[in-house]
């Protein structure tokens, strides 16, 4: 730094505190949670533990399925202190935030803050510091993380209560926000991945958060591995920049970029490695399997991570990288292309999911899939926007299906039922009459998400829409060439397919909310008077979230729309990522002409056409109160039992990649080489040989004078032969 | 080397040669360990005058009465001793396999070895034979010319020999000797 | 202290500590033969025995010490590759004694004359390697066998015994021959027995591709392999190793050996080893034969004595390597080994004597299972011998360098040995299998019921202790013993005629 | 005529290793050795005629050697011999492996 | 510090302490149990581990001033001493360290007291055979460590060998026979090789003196063989170091080693013996014969057996039923990374291998720790017999997670480290391979993830689970500092680092690879 960055001395200097705040909240929540529960064992752990019989299976058993269903388990020992630390570390990270935002707001900045903490790894050229960055896109992401992030701790207070993991799982809360701003925060690339793969670790500690299911551990596994997929392509991206660029800093890739031929194969190799890890954390196709799956968590879970944030990253990273992105228009392209069948594909399946949450995690992935079209068409800010708006409704929605859920559990619970699920809809219905806050805040996010205007949906969705159509019209991707086809025509594919995905997002939307919330109640008798509204600390961050959701919008409001009705400041946060993303936009939309405003008139019509279509159709045509409760619904079939089975994604990868692998793990390399090859024919079999060659010659030892006296002389002749011969 | 040799000397060198090989032949498939070892003592004979006309009378004298003397009457005592004349004792040569195969090793050593009598006329020693009754007299005639490198060369070898006597005869003597009660038990 | 050889008197004083030996063997012999054979009787002997070797180990090493040397060449050698041998052979001989007179009444028999004939045998030995006369080479060796033959018949009650002894000795006597025909052979082709005459003559005349002397050494070769128990010429050992009893058999084992491989080393080195390079192929591959058969052969062993006869074929083997370097570091490598060899193979066999039960051939392999719990230092002792003799560094002392020492010989030899110490290396990671299998018996399985633990009287626990201590301590200093052996290497090729250049 | 005495010499000694070979009877094979030892005496005997006396003490000193063996070997024959009633080294094989 | 240690003379007079310490250890263990002779089992198990502890805890507070007392920039070797062993075979007594070794030494001093307590009621028989073993084990492991002439540094080498195939094979489980002596046979046959090579490369560069060269320095500073000859001698120190790492496809003892072995064995050698492999390539191996390390057939080869050392032990261990035999696989892709790292000839890929190695050795030290207190409490190591006892012992769990975490190179903690830097550094030489071996970390996360899940999460079906006991402060106290270290790795390396990084370049330079790269230099390759 040649001279003093405009944020050195302000707040900003701070900015460690934002991660370091809930790692505190880990560390303390953590160190409560081991305190609760441990009891340090006997001097010598193999004497005998028969003494303890008498509490050690009881005490097993009464935890064996832990979230609420035995008689008023007592609350968690030190829940007064979690619930004040574990939401209150958030509290003051989004204050902290926010203090930052509005320095930033003020200063006059060009490039990025950098905060170096210490240096991690000075290995020759590769002079690694454990750095934070800070930017306007870094800031942006900051504000959701917290800010929501807070929401939902909040909300995990109502939530978690009966729980006997209540600690436990407020610091593993905080672990993941703590790694979150880590990887939204960090300077390099390295600092990212700390991140990213923390926020892997957080999300697979709290999908199996009730490890004793197998399930529940299960896709927890799950998640991590394909993760782990991901990030190998990021490690490997990485590692390619890192030979060619010397460098992992995004502020030296930035400046060195340049360096690649645009176009190039090398740029594009890397890009797409990088795309691989951010498939991988944002689940798209093909490594989406585990997000559905990663329901298995609590479902403030599901809200913080699978939704608003740690699935975003994704394309977090794309627009981070921007600068290599847009010199590389085959993984860009690749990058909308995938996006945007991932968004389609993911919504068929939404269709026929009875799992609410189910429902939603489709949902998340099909949207997800909107973001990276809008990253992938170089449409960095759309994408970021929806992914704002996407946290605001989705998280809404989640905390929302989580009351849902949370009222089921306490009435199944309060007459005793353990058999059925309280997460299906077939066994909701009706719900309105019992929580009518989270019904209207329901609603309010399913019109955000359908795109209905002026929802917040709707702008950030018809950003990306309106982008992909004016990048057909001519950009560096349009004149591109991808796989033998002319990036315009993909474009346009692209388009076509989103704007199906939007269709089939009214649906399923409206079908939930159908199933759930209107038509008869299918609980039960018994139960259905057990059924109420959440309390005040859960309604309270579902209507901020909902008040969000509605006006989301206003932070980016499009210039056709503000000609039109004058709303508000127009592209507000265009202009706010402008010095981060700015360039790399132009690149790739250079030589692109401004799309008439007509036309954008025309397709915005078209997106609210296709919103309000899907809607009304959902709502012509499914019929709630045929619905019967979920023992007693008959198997689906045909298409739609494809469709309920996830076109059968899992199993194929199932059989076609997980058994191989272990097959021939088991069966060829460990079975098969090393025991046999190596071990039994090498290793052994030389020492079997050894010890049978010999036994033959101990046979030779007869004990025959004969025998030996034959030896001697046949050693004999050879030996004065072999003289001979050397005098001969 | 090439010497000349009288005519009757070389068909009596060549006559108690082939007298000895022939008993050697004749010694080793005798089945009765009496007769092998009377052919044995006639090929010892055979040899004591091959030395006596190789100029090494005393050697000669000495095989006679050493050799084909006391150690072979030793032989013919111990085998009466033990009486081995029976029948499982003398069907001890080996069957047909085992003979032509030893016959075959046989050959190969002689092939073998042959080849020392073709090596015999290269020798390059360039040592004065000290051979012929001249030069027997001038050391000192039969028993002097030996005496000399015996006891002068060879002392330390000639005082070994007495050792190796030694061991023999306490070796003889314990192992011959009966059991004692301390060892009968 | 020079000798004039040529006069009796010299060489009466050249032989001074055999003579010694000699004519205390000859008192003792007396002695022996003065009282009936009781126990008592064969003790008294046996200590008056060990005090003999001590004053000829005292007039040996005062022979070392003054420097003794020869005027000129003559048909002995009076140099320090001489005394060093000489007290390998006391020492070994010692050690015999020393546990013969424990193990001879457990053994039943208690002949004294036992203890008299291991002295004569020892002169032999001396006399091997002083002898720079083929025909003194084969009148020691004779001296040597006949007195060992006698031994190994020794347990008169045995009939493995007898049978042991006659295949050694109607094999001995075979071999004997063809050693006795090598000589021949060479004497005609060189037309001396002298080995720096012969050395001088092959030289001068260029008598390397004569067929004489080829088959002259092949057949002094074929003599020295029996002697040393080298592959195909072993044939006797495991036999008459197993049948004698066990002191007798480490006297085999160790002292025989070294003795042939004494005089084998000045026969070799001092007139043949630089002549002809062929003549190394067939020295390269009867080690090789050697170490392969010896080692493979030994896996399938359960008998501990016949197990320890198949391991002394394989250092047999070993020694060999040294032979084929043909350098003096090969004769100081074989010193240095033969000192390591020695011990450990005394540390052993004193324990196999231990151990042995009358009427057996010696221990099995389960004799020793679960030692450790119940004798733990004898285990321990025991240990430190097999690890020696697989040549393991520390644990195994004096093993490891030993055949570190012939690894470099054969590394540096002017041969171009290093296939042959690859060998070498190979054939001991084969032995471990045997060698390990004892350690593990003693160590890893539990002590079989009614399992025997007899106690270790005083004289074998002397020399176990005394052959484990020294083990150890030169596998941690071996610096003097190597400086000893590199100084009384003093056998000298003749590689000043050699077209080789002269190898260290 | 050296040449004829080495190759007779030669002739013996194969004579008496095959008489080692074919026979089984210990004291015959003990003979052959004995054979074996006769042959090469007439070698030294024949090369002390090209190199002066010392071969013919050669042959003196392998007699005294071959004496001795003969007292040692036919004790040790008579050793086996009472235990076991024969000298027929085929049935002298209980060292074996 | 320095100036308190610069006082005490500590650098002249601590590798030798250091060394002598643990002899002198065995040697008082023989008088305690001789003195103890007629004391109960328990009694001699307390006197026993007592000593041992007290001897590992002053050994390793004795170590620690390496860490200030020696100039980690300089290429000079530090705390060096030179004093003649046997003159006659020219071997001298030469020891001294450099940043690479120090931090081994450090690992192996710090771990030893970890182990005592580790093995602290699991060794009831024998136990002053046992920790006289262990003591053994450590000086020839410091040995290796500092030695600086070849036939000192071959004697310690082998010094390690015995004790451990005592403490497979007498204190370990019901294969232990097999497992034992697989190990040494496997052991044996790579090192002798390797004396027939030191003898031959002393020899000849001894030369017309006659008198041999076994100092390290002069060899490695003369060494010029035919390229033939190096070659050979470069394989035979291959051989002894790569079943010493283990290197595919020598590495079938390791599994069975590690499962019989006890607790404390199987510490020892995961966490150092097998290092020993790696420091031989960095100190011997490559210098020694840079013209055959950098062949560039024989870096293929070196690579692919890597790589494929790497993907298999990964794969392999996915499969395991058996706890120890799952993390013995691991290791054998672990130490793959080392070697990666070390054939990649960068300076990030030669720490790295630093790293990796230091941090296999806290992170499966503390898995076979942790194996081992569950196999106190069960008796058993199949993964079918656990499950959920995270419920029962949650510091366990805790403890377990952790170190899976780092095993599987997780960031923040030690693991990532190591096996970014290797792959960064691999990558710029040879990016195919390190892009094959980088599909381990998907791998890895398989198979830990799936051992975590089958023993402390899934139902906590089994009522002799439920009745476990959690760690003990014994147990809890032992694993603190490896969770420390793990996480101190993870987070400030910078200190090993900068300590290791000149003696990394120095042997990097000897191969002629590529220590520093000048970013600005680059050009980007199309």
């Amino acid at each position: 730094m040649q001279e003093a960055h405009p944020l050195a001395e302000t707040a900003a200097r701070f900015i460690w505190w934002l991660p370091t705040l809930p790692l505190i909240g880990f560390l303390i929540n953590g160190a409560l949670a081991l305190a609760a529960t441990a009891k340090p064992g006997p001097a010598d752990p193999s004497a005998d533990h028969g003494h303890d019989q008498s509490t050690g299976p009881s005490h097993a058993a009464s935890d064996s399925h832990a979230h609420g269903d035995d008689a008023h388990p007592p609350r968690h020992r030190f829940a007064r202190a979690v619930s004040v630390v574990g939401p209150g570390v958030m509290v003051l990270a989004f204050g902290l935030a926010l203090a930052i935002f509005a320095v930033m707001r003020g200063a006059e900045m060009h490039a990025p803050y950098i905060n170096t903490l210490f240096s991690w790894m000075p290995v020759g050229d590769l002079q690694l510091d454990a750095a934070l960055q800070l930017d306007q896109l870094s800031m942006v992401m900051v504000l959701v993380i917290t800010g929501i992030g807070m929401l939902i701790h909040l909300f995990s207070i109502g939530y978690m209560q009966d729980d006997p993991g209540y600690a436990r799982f407020f610091a593993y809360l905080n672990l993941f926000v703590f790694s979150m701003l880590l990887l939204v925060l960090g300077a390099n690339m390295v600092v990212t991945f700390v991140g990213w793969e923390g926020v892997g670790l957080c999300s697979y500690l709290l999908i199996g958060f009730w490890f004793t299911e197998k399930a529940n551990a299960d896709a927890g596994k799950k998640a991590f591995v394909v993760n782990r997929i991901g990030d190998f392509g990021f490690m490997v991206a990485m590692f390619m920049l890192f030979a060619n660029l010397g460098t992992l800093n995004y502020v030296d890739i930035a400046a060195r970029a340049g360096q690649f031929a645009p176009g190039g194969a090398l740029v594009t190799t890397i890009c797409l490695f990088m795309l691989l890890g951010c498939f991988g954390k944002s689940a798209q196709i093909p490594l989406y399997t585990w997000l559905p799956d990663a329901m298995a968590g609590p479902t403030p879970v599901s809200a913080l991570i699978h939704a608003a944030t740690m699935v975003t990253a994704g394309v977090y990273l794309v627009a981070r990288t921007s600068m290599l992105f847009s010199i590389a228009p085959v993984a860009s392209l690749t990058v909308a292309l995938v996006g945007a069948v991932t968004a389609l594909f993911a919504a068929t399946i939404g269709l026929k999911q009875w799992d609410i949450k189910k429902v939603l995690a489709y949902s998340t992935v099909s949207q997800l899939g909107y973001m990276f079209v809008g990253v992938g068409v170089g449409a960095y800010t759309a994408g970021v926007f929806h992914l704002v708006t996407h946290a605001f409704f989705k998280a809404l929605l989640f905390l929302g299906s989580g009351s849902v859920i949370f009222a089921m559990h306490r009435a199944y619970h309060a007459i005793h039922n353990h058999s059925d699920d309280a997460q299906d809809m077939r066994n909701m219905g009706g719900m309105k009459r019992y929580m009518p806050v989270t019904w209207v805040v329901m609603w309010v996010a399913t019109l955000a998400i359908a795109g209905i205007p002026p929802f917040a949906g709707f702008f950030s969705k018809d950003e990306i829409l309106g982008q992909v159509f004016a990048r057909a019209h001519g950009s560096t991707l349009a004149s591109a060439t991808y796989l033998g086809v002319s990036g315009a025509t993909v474009l346009y594919a692209i388009w076509i397919l989103a704007l199906a995905a939007a269709l089939l997002t009214a649906i399923y939307m409206t079908r939930m909310m159908l199933y759930t919330f209107h038509g008869p109640n299918r609980t039960g008798d018994g139960a259905q008077s057990h059924l109420a509204e959440a309390p005040w600390i859960m309604t309270g961050p579902l209507v901020v979230l909902a008040i969000l959701s509605a006006f989301g919008g206003w932070l980016n409001l499009p210039e056709t729309v503000t000609e039109m009705i004058p709303l508000g400041p127009t592209a507000v946060l265009e202009h706010w990522l402008e010095p981060v993303v700015g360039g790399a936009t132009e690149r790739i939309a250079a030589g692109s002409a401004h799309t008439a405003a007509s036309t954008e008139q025309v397709l915005l019509g078209v997106a609210i056409a296709i919103a309000v279509a899907g809607i009304a159709l959902a709502w012509t045509r499914l019929r709630p109160s045929s619905l019967v409760p979920k023992p007693l619904a008959e198997p689906s079939t045909g298409f739609q039992k494809v469709l309920e089975n996830k076109w059968y994604v899992d199993e194929i990868y199932d059989v076609s990649v997980v058994k191989p692998v272990y097959a021939t793990s088991r069966g060829v390399l460990w079975k098969f080489f090393d025991v046999g090859v190596i071990d039994t024919l090498f290793a052994n079999g030389s020492a079997a040989l050894a010890r049978f060659l010999g036994w033959v010659g101990s046979q030779v030892q007869s004990g025959q004078l004969g025998t030996y006296a034959w030896l001697l002389v046949i050693g004999a002749v050879l030996v004065i032969r072999a003289f001979a011969q050397a005098g001969g | 080397m090439n010497e000349f040799y009288p005519l009757v000397y070389t068909f009596h060198f060549y006559l108690f040669g082939l007298v000895a090989l022939a008993a050697a032949i004749v010694f080793v498939t005798r089945k009765s360990p009496v007769a092998a070892a009377l052919w044995l003592v006639v090929v010892m004979t055979s040899l004591a005058a091959l030395y006596v006309m190789l100029d090494a009378e005393f050697v000669a004298v000495i095989q006679v009465l050493v050799y084909a003397g006391a150690i072979m009457v030793v032989f013919l005592f111990i085998v009466m001793l033990l009486n081995l004349g029976t029948l499982s004792e003398l069907g001890e040569i080996r069957g047909k396999w085992g003979r032509i195969a030893a016959a075959l090793v046989g050959l190969a050593l002689v092939a073998e070895l042959a080849a020392l009598s073709r090596a015999a006329y290269s020798l390059r020693v360039t040592v004065p034979a000290r051979s012929g009754p001249e030069a027997i007299a001038e050391t000192g005639g039969v028993i002097g010319s030996i005496a000399a490198p015996m006891f002068r060369d060879y002392l330390l070898a000639f005082e070994l020999t007495s050792v190796l006597l030694l061991v023999a005869i306490i070796g003889s003597v314990v192992l011959a000797r009966k059991r004692s009660e301390h060892d009968a038990g | 202290m020079t000798f004039d050889l040529a006069l009796p008197s010299g060489l009466l004083g050249a032989v001074a500590p055999e003579l010694i030996l000699i004519v205390g063997a000859m008192a003792l012999t007396l002695l022996a033969a003065w009282r009936p054979e009781t126990d008592a009787h064969q003790r008294s002997v046996g200590k008056a025995a060990l005090w003999l070797l001590a004053l000829t180990a005292a007039a040996v090493v005062m022979y070392a010490a003054r420097g003794a040397s020869a005027a000129a060449p003559g048909i002995i050698a009076v140099d320090g590759f001489r005394w060093a041998a000489d007290l390998v052979f006391l020492a070994a001989a010692a050690a015999t004694i020393a546990l013969g007179i424990e193990s001879n009444p457990k053994d039943r028999f208690v002949t004294a004359e036992s203890h008299v004939l291991v002295l004569l045998s020892a002169v032999g030995m001396m006399i091997l390697a002083a002898a720079r006369d083929l025909m003194i080479v084969f009148l020691g060796i004779e001296t040597m066998s006949i007195a060992v033959y006698v031994l190994a018949a020794m347990d008169r009650r045995s009939v493995r015994a007898a049978e042991g002894a006659l295949k050694y000795f109607l094999l001995g006597a075979f071999a004997s021959a063809f050693l006795l025909y090598g000589i021949a052979l060479v004497y005609g082709a060189t037309g001396s027995t002298n080995l720096a005459v012969i050395g001088e003559t092959i030289a001068r005349f260029g008598l390397t591709g004569h067929t004489m002397i080829s088959i002259g050494i092949a057949m002094l070769l074929v003599g020295f392999g029996f002697k040393v128990a080298a592959v195909p010429f072993h044939m006797w050992a495991p036999d008459v190793y197993e049948a004698a009893p066990a002191p007798i058999t480490a006297f085999m084992a160790v002292a025989v050996k070294a003795g042939a491989f004494a005089a084998l080393l000045r026969v070799w080195i001092e007139s043949l080893s630089m002549m002809d390079a062929a003549w190394l192929a067939p020295v390269w591959w009867v080690a090789v034969a050697t170490m392969v058969v010896g080692n493979l052969i030994a896996l399938s062993q359960r008998n501990v004595k016949r197990l320890l006869a198949y391991s002394s074929i394989v250092h047999a083997g070993y020694l060999l390597v040294a032979v084929a370097a043909g350098t003096s570091l090969g004769t100081s490598a074989f010193l240095f080994y033969i000192v390591a060899y020695t011990l450990a193979n005394f540390g052993a066999f004193a324990v196999v004597a231990a151990l042995g039960e009358p009427g057996t051939t010696g221990p099995a392999i389960p004799d020793f299972e679960g030692l450790w719990s119940t004798r733990p230092w004898l285990a321990v002792g025991f240990g430190v011998c097999m690890l020696a003799l697989l040549g393991l560094p520390v644990f195994g002392g004096a093993g490891f360098f030993a055949k570190w020492y012939v690894l470099q010989a054969a590394v540096t030899s002017p041969h171009g040995l290093v296939l042959l110490a690859v060998i070498l290396v190979l054939t001991s990671v084969v032995s471990a299998g045997y060698y390990l299998d004892l350690v593990r018996a003693m160590f890893m399985r539990p002590r079989p019921e009614g399992a025997r633990n007899p106690a270790v009287p005083p004289y074998t626990r002397v020399v176990l202790v005394t052959s484990v201590a020294l083990l150890l301590a030169i596998g941690l200093f071996p610096g003097a013993l190597a400086t000893w052996a590199r100084k009384n290497a003093a056998v000298t090729p003749s590689a000043a005629r050699s077209p080789f250049a002269q190898g260290r | 005529m050296l040449a004829e005495s080495l190759a007779l010499s030669a002739a013996l000694f194969t004579i008496g290793v095959v008489g080692v070979l074919v026979r089984r009877n210990a004291i015959i094979v003990f003979m052959c050795v004995e054979l074996m030892l006769n042959a090469v005496n007439l070698s030294f005997v024949a090369l002390a005629r090209a190199h002066g006396t010392a071969g013919q003490v050669f042959a003196i000193f392998v007699m005294t050697v071959a004496a001795a063996e003969a007292a040692v070997g036919l004790a040790i024959i008579i050793a086996i011999f009472r235990h076991v009633r024969t000298v027929n080294l085929k049935n002298i094989n209980l060292l074996r492996g | 510090m320095n100036g308190l240690l610069a006082a005490v003379h500590y650098n002249t007079w601590i590798l030798t302490t250091l060394l002598a310490l643990p002899l002198a250890g065995v040697a008082v263990l023989a008088l305690q149990s001789r003195a103890a002779a007629g004391a109960d089992a328990a009694a001699k198990m307390e006197i026993a581990r007592r000593t041992a502890l007290a001897l590992f805890v002053v050994e390793a507070a004795l170590s620690v001033g390496l860490w200030w007392s020696l100039d980690y920039s300089s290429i000079e070797w530090q705390a060096a001493v030179t004093l003649p062993w046997i003159p006659a075979w020219g071997i001298h007594y030469k020891i001294g360290v450099d940043g690479i070794a120090v931090v081994l030494i450090l690992l192996t001093t710090f771990l030893m007291p970890l182990t005592v307590l580790g093995s602290w009621t699991g060794i009831r028989e024998k136990p002053f055979a046992f920790y006289a073993m262990l003591l053994l084990m450590t000086t020839g492991m410091l040995g290796v460590f500092v030695a600086l002439d070849l036939a000192l540094f071959y004697v310690f080498w082998e010094l390690m060998l015995i004790p451990m195939y005592l403490i497979i094979g007498m204190w370990g489980g019901s294969r232990r026979v097999y497992a034992s002596i697989k190990f040494f046979l496997f052991t044996m046959l790579g090192s002798l090789l390797m004396l027939v090579a030191i003898l031959y490369v002393a020899f000849k560069t001894g030369g017309a003196s006659g008198v041999p060269v076994f100092d390290y320095d002069l060899l490695a500073s003369s060494a010029a063989y035919p390229a033939q000859a190096a070659l050979w001698l470069f394989g035979a120190f291959f051989v002894a170091f790569a079943v010493k790492v283990p290197m595919w496809p020598l590495h079938t003892w390791l599994p069975d080693a590690h499962v019989e072995a006890p607790t404390g064995g199987s510490v020892v050698l995961a966490s150092i013996m097998l290092k020993m492999g790696t420091f031989g390539f960095i100190r011997f191996a490559l210098p020694l014969f840079p013209s055959a390390a950098s062949d560039p057939a024989v870096r293929t080869v070196m690579v692919t057996l890597a790589v494929i050392g790497i993907v298999y032990g990964a794969l392999v261990s996915m499969v395991q039923p058996d706890f120890k035999k799952l993390v013995a696989y691991s290791s054998v892709s672990h130490l793959g990374f080392v070697m990666l790292g070390l054939f990649a000839f960068t300076t990030q890929g030669m720490q790295g291998a630093v790293m990796v190695n230091l941090n296999h050795g806290i992170s499966t030290g503390a898995l076979f720790l942790l194996i081992g207190m569950l196999y106190e409490r069960r008796h058993t190591r199949l993964f079918d017999e656990f499950g959920g006892i995270a419920r029962v012992m949650p510091m366990y769990a805790v403890a377990l997670s952790i170190v899976a975490f780092s095993s599987m190179g997780l960031p923040g903690t030690n693991g990532f480290v190591g096996e970014f830097l290797v792959l960064i550094g691999a990558f710029r030489t040879v990016p195919v391979a390190t892009t094959i071996a980088t599909t381990v970390v998907i791998i890895a996360a398989v198979y830990l993830l799936w051992m975590v899940q089958r023993v402390i999460y899934n139902p906590l079906a089994r009522r002799e689970n439920a009745v476990l006991h959690d760690l003990n402060w014994r147990e809890v106290g032992l694993l603190v500092p490896l969770v420390i270290g793990i996480f101190w790795l993870g987070i400030y390396p910078a200190p090993i680092l900068n300590r290791t990084h000149a003696a990394a370049n120095r042997v990097i330079e000897r191969v002629g690879g590529v220590p520093e790269v000048n970013p600005t230099e680059l050009t980007v390759r199309q």
